[in-house]
């Protein structure tokens, strides 16, 4: 180590050093080095995927705060916004899962509280290596307790998520979050606010150790070697207990309009949060860390600066309100230091024991870390996986048998072992939770709700990148139309492998060329996201996975239309089109163990007339249940509408195509809907208008599940299937 | 008895979570829901107390084995000494017995796993708050959430809870059957709540304030809350 | 003088653990099946500053019973008092 | 023959603890204001049956590194092997 100059020990380039020297003019000491060091990280800086996410949409009518803040917003009508975000936390869940998980939990509600917005809902798309693996099955066990330990704990309701299982991912879980908060529009705190000269920071919350010294930096950019030591330490222990205290105490110095900043402390700490609320106020911050509040003696600068203790927030405070600031903190039995104050021009100036032991410019940190075009290459024989396609194989595997495959493969199965140990009724907003295609959560006061879905599709983005982006833009936006809602606007999370690969770069690129087109075609802009590279460990790379969140409204949420079949003598419906489709689809990876082909097509305008008329045809009052096509294609739709309805169905498969395909293909832009005999006509109507082709399946009733003469099976055989596999699994 | 509507009072301590939605129970039901806070030697002459779900000081060391040191349990045990009504709702069942005005403890889910799920509860007594306007027998769907809803007592206290009474809810199925398959938590006796000797202390672990509004539930609270509020109205 | 005390509380016998019963379950898939007996407790360590031993003593005792076990289903113990110096624990030779 | 066990697993120095704090934090307003140094962990009570004792040693250790610690955050310690008799606490006079 001792011959590694610091500055590569920290993780910067020589001309990253270099451009440092350049701006200060002179050599950075060892605290400006971790200062840089931190904030130039990948993880803080997004150094390698700036350009690319600049092609993303982020703009719209209903947009109020975009990319670039702690979280974007969005208008909802009635003067109220809706704040969301999703984040990944992977790396420290890859090592200690419970606690991993839970402080990745408290990041992202920090995020949505410094906007100034209550956390109303939690959602949490995960994925993992193949249970068979012990490793896997306490990977998923401590990541699951650790998101409900956390989440239950501060009375946030997790309505949704996803769990998702592919190999690559024995070695390196991808643990993403998503919170979504609720704020009156004209009380969001954003650096839109007026900030002056003068106002002091306020650093309240929990006190700061040496947790994640560098965590930004080891954890969440170096990749993870087995069981590598260093890297142990800078997992965070959470306390949820301590971060309702700061959501109360924050919304309450929000209300009470005593701030004109809010900033949460993540990666890069203190120095995060300082250097980027200058620079957003266009000024400079002089700070005392000798005030600071220390958990452990003898911290030095550069630990203080760096340390990612977590549930801290730093507030901007006019001297006049620092009195009222206090109160609130005490209140909640909350420190509440000065620990500086802004001031003009733009330097941040750090003092300890009396001396300056830091003196950057604030923009330098916070703006103006480096920028990579990185190379891109397509990965070597890409095309001959794709044109292996699996579609049209001779398949022996008598029907019944793939059925209860697929509603037994871990990715189809029930998810219920893990959504139940979520509180998803706290706050009393929830019309509908896990369970259902989108978490519908009301809005106290009105009819209105909002429709939360999150998707991702690693699977076809390992063989198509574009199209694995675009298919999860489209199914988080379909999730959220077959219930009825409107898709509003999208967050997301992007987990890839090493940008530094060209490869890598490549499905990146392609991911948000793909993201870009869906979003457009939907209407539903970027508000923001989190890039989570360095998923790899020695030669496995995770699949390229864009993760969606998609937020929607709905006008009444007593129009809402539900999965499951309400009752017998419905008829059923096939909204969209079957395609010989299946390339990357479940049922090639579970019955014919091939993972090839070319992902289904999708033709975005199709699937954007398909989520219209879904729209219209619950806000006519049509539909008796829908639920989209997705993994499993329409025969595991078709079970998974019955199950949930305790209700059966018969029916006759469309089409000419060999009935494997038919009821196996993943085509996209479709969904079965059911509703009664009296409303074919309308929904047919409605069809035709929104040009969307449907075809009549045939009928619900009966405890049975009736494809022609094909495939027969009873519910609860389906749904033993369906219900028992993740338990089984985890039982080992 | 005055013409007034019952004032409830529900308390939040530090941590609690299901204080707003218990105070929006007794409203949507009818009452006049009264926020209480935790420091206060003060219940606002409220007419009955809830103590709310949530994990009171995070619950690290023992759910509610901080709470009900704080300064307002002082009042809370004065109140029901006074044969107030008093409820305590998951976390406030568990603080209700850490102060030792209910029998019993509630330990981890023998699944050691949190559990978020509607379920059955069937009424074993009227001889309480919440139950006092039902029959015995009478089944309710209410959710549970919760990783320590165990309810455990030694074999002789658990012989003089069953002998004296009282038992107020078990777990039971959708037409009042007891099984183990239905005891959700592994609760000793399926023991779902319990009340206190003179009856005017009930707690229990699941969660009928999530149980009064359609939109978002199912409606086993109502009854148990028109139960409440009418018997803290006798009191007016 | 400051003493560190080590609390242990563990719950009363007849008691059924779930944790300690969830260990001895998982223990012989992974290759033991000769432990039994498990049982969870906690361990709390913390340091009291008082005049004499005694004191202290009666005082932790007295915060071990009233806040850090629940004597419904709980005993506790009250291990090694040193000025500040807790007993180091060992594997006897 | 059969040996007694006490693993004790606590946080690594320098990790917050928050149950210790929360303990901490609440034992003040009870009247303790001479109480520091709070951390909570786990005790687990074991019973393993082997030839000799320093077999039964070997496996305990090996059992509280895989299943009863996780080393990423928790440091654990053995204590008191006795042919089934656990060592008491016992405040020191
Ligand atoms: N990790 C999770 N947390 C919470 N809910 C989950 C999780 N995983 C799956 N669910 C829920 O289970 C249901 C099925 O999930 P999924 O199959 O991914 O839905 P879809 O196929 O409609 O995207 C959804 O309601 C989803 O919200
Ligand atoms: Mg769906």
């Amino acid at each position: 180590m001792s011959d590694v100059p610091l500055h590569r020990a920290l993780g910067l380039t020589d001309d990253e050093l270099e451009s440092i020297c350049a701006t200060l003019g002179r050599e950075p000491n060892r605290n400006e080095l971790a200062m840089y060091s931190v904030m130039w990280s990948e993880h803080c800086s997004y150094k390698s995927s700036k350009i690319h996410l600049r092609r993303l949409p982020t703009e719209g009518p209903a947009v109020l705060v975009g990319p670039g803040q702690d979280a974007g917003a969005v208008d909802v009508g009635d003067g109220q916004a809706v704040v969301f975000k999703m984040e990944s936390h992977s790396h420290p869940s890859a090592i200690e899962p419970y606690q991993g998980a839970a402080t990745g939990v408290g990041g992202i509600v920090r995020d949505i509280v410094a906007m100034g917005a209550r956390p109303i809902a939690l959602l949490d798309p995960l994925m993992f290596g193949p249970l068979t693996e012990e490793r896997n099955r306490w990977l998923l066990e401590g990541v699951v307790a650790g998101i409900g330990g956390y989440g239950n704990c501060i009375g946030v309701p997790t309505v949704g998520g996803e769990v998702k299982f592919a190999g690559p991912h024995s070695k390196n879980p991808a643990i993403n979050v998503m919170c979504v908060g609720l704020a009156p529009a004209d009380r969001l705190v954003t650096s839109a606010r007026e900030v002056h000269e003068g106002s002091l920071l306020v650093l309240f919350g929990a006190a700061t150790g040496r947790d994640g010294i560098g965590g930004v930096s080891v954890l969440a950019s170096a990749t993870i070697e087995e069981g590598s030591e260093e890297s142990r330490p800078s997992v965070q222990i959470g306390d949820p207990f301590a971060e309702k205290l700061l959501i109360e105490a924050s919304l309450e110095m929000v209300e009470q309009d005593l701030l004109e900043g809010l900033q949460d402390l993540g990666g890069a700490g203190l120095t995060c949060a300082t250097s980027e609320s200058a620079s957003r106020a266009r000024m400079g911050a002089e700070i005392d860390l000798d005030v600071v509040p220390l958990r452990e003696p003898a911290l030095q600068a550069f630990e203080v600066l760096t340390s990612e203790s977590q549930e801290r927030m730093l507030a901007i405070v006019h001297p006049s309100r620092l009195d009222a600031v206090r109160a609130v903190c005490a209140r909640w039995g909350l420190a509440a230091p000065v620990i500086g104050k802004l001031v003009a021009g733009g330097g941040l100036t750090v003092k300890m024991g009396g001396t300056v032991v830091a003196d950057v410019p604030a923009r330098s940190l916070a703006d103006e870390g480096p920028v990579y075009e990185r190379a891109l290459a397509p990965p070597p024989g890409s095309d001959d996986v794709v044109t292996d396609d699996p579609t049209f194989e001779t398949v022996t595997t008598p029907l019944d048998e793939s059925f209860l495959a697929l509603l037994s493969s871990p990715n189809v199965a029930s998810k219920r072992w893990v959504f139940e140990q979520y509180d998803s009724l706290v706050q009393g907003g929830t019309v509908a939770g896990p369970g259902a295609d989108a978490a519908i959560v009301r809005i106290e006061g009105t009819l209105k709700a909002l429709a939360l879905a999150s998707d991702g599709k690693g699977r076809y983005g390992h063989l198509d990148p574009y199209l694995g982006a675009a298919h999860a833009v489209a199914e988080a936006a379909r999730n959220v139309a077959v219930m009825g809602a409107t898709p509003l606007a999208v967050t997301n999370c992007m987990n890839f492998g090493n940008p530094e690969r060209p490869e890598v770069m490549w499905q990146f690129s392609e991911s948000v060329r793909g993201m870009t087109d869906a979003c457009n075609a939907f209407g539903t802009p970027v508000t923001g996201g989190n890039v989570s590279f360095y998923n790899e460990s020695g030669d496995s790379a995770i699949w390229p996975t864009p993760v969606i969140g998609m937020l929607g409204l709905i006008r009444d949420h007593r129009l809402l239309v539900r999965t499951g079949f309400p009752g017998p003598g419905m008829l059923l419906y096939l909204l969209g089109e079957t395609f010989p489709e299946l390339g990357g689809s479940e049922f090639a990876e579970v019955v014919l163990g091939r993972i090839a082909g070319r992902p289904p097509a999708i033709d975005l305008e199709r699937e954007a007339a398909l989520h219209r008329l879904l729209i219209d045809a619950a806000e006519s009052d049509v539909l008796a249940s829908a639920h989209d096509c997705s993994d499993g294609g329409l025969a595991v739709a078709l079970a998974e509408s019955a199950m949930a309805g305790h209700t059966g169905f018969a029916v006759t498969l469309p089409g000419d195509l060999p009935a494997y395909v038919t009821l196996f293909s993943e085509s996209a832009s479709r969904a079965v809907v059911s509703l009664e005999p009296d409303m074919a006509e309308i929904i047919e109507d409605l069809a035709a208008a929104h040009r969307v082709p449907l075809v009549r399946l045939g009928e619900t009733g009966g405890p049975r599940m009736v494809f022609g003469h094909l495939l027969e099976m009873t519910i609860e055989e389906a749904r033993a299937a369906y219900e028992d596999a993740i338990p089984k699994l985890l039982a080992g | 008895m005055s013409g007034r509507e019952p004032r409830i009072g529900v308390v939040t301590f530090p941590g609690s979570l299901d204080d707003r939605d218990a105070l929006r129970a007794v409203t949507f039901m009818g009452g006049e829901g009264v926020p209480l806070w935790h420091s206060e030697h003060d219940l606002h002459g409220v007419d009955a107390v809830i103590l709310p779900g949530g994990f009171s000081y995070g619950d690290y060391l023992r759910t509610g084995a901080i709470a009900r040191f704080a300064a307002i349990m002082d009042e809370v045990r004065t109140f029901a000494d006074a044969g107030g009504p008093v409820v305590g709702i998951c976390n406030g069942f568990q603080i209700l017995c850490e102060a030792g005005l209910l029998p019993g403890a509630l330990i981890r889910n023998a699944s050691l796993r949190f559990i978020c799920r509607v379920i059955d509860v069937r009424i074993e007594t009227s001889l309480s708050p919440l139950t006092h306007t039902l029959i015995a027998g009478d089944v309710l769907s209410v959710p549970v959430k919760h990783g320590e809803g165990q309810f455990v007592a030694s074999e002789t206290e658990l012989d003089r809870i069953e002998g004296e009474g009282l038992v107020v809810f078990r777990y039971c199925g959708p037409s009042g059957e007891l099984d183990e398959v239905f005891n959700v938590n592994g609760s000793a006796g399926q023991i779902a709540g319990v009340r206190s000797e003179a009856g005017n202390v009930v707690g229990m672990m699941p969660h009928p304030e999530h149980a009064v509004d359609p939109d978002v539930g199912p409606v086993g609270g109502q009854p148990l809350f028109e139960s409440l509020l009418s018997f803290a109205l006798a009191r007016v | 003088m400051k003493f560190r005390f080590q609390v242990v509380v563990s719950l009363k016998e007849g008691l059924l653990d779930p944790q300690g019963k969830a260990v001895e379950g998982s223990l012989p898939a992974m290759g033991w099946k000769n432990v039994s007996q498990v049982r969870v407790g906690k361990h709390v360590d913390l340091v009291v500053e008082a005049e004499t031993e005694k004191d202290a003593i009666g005082q932790v005792d007295e915060i071990a019973h009233r806040l850090l076990s629940n004597p419904v289903i709980e005993n506790y113990r009250i291990a090694s008092v040193a000025p500040l110096e807790g007993l180091t624990f060992e594997a006897a030779p």
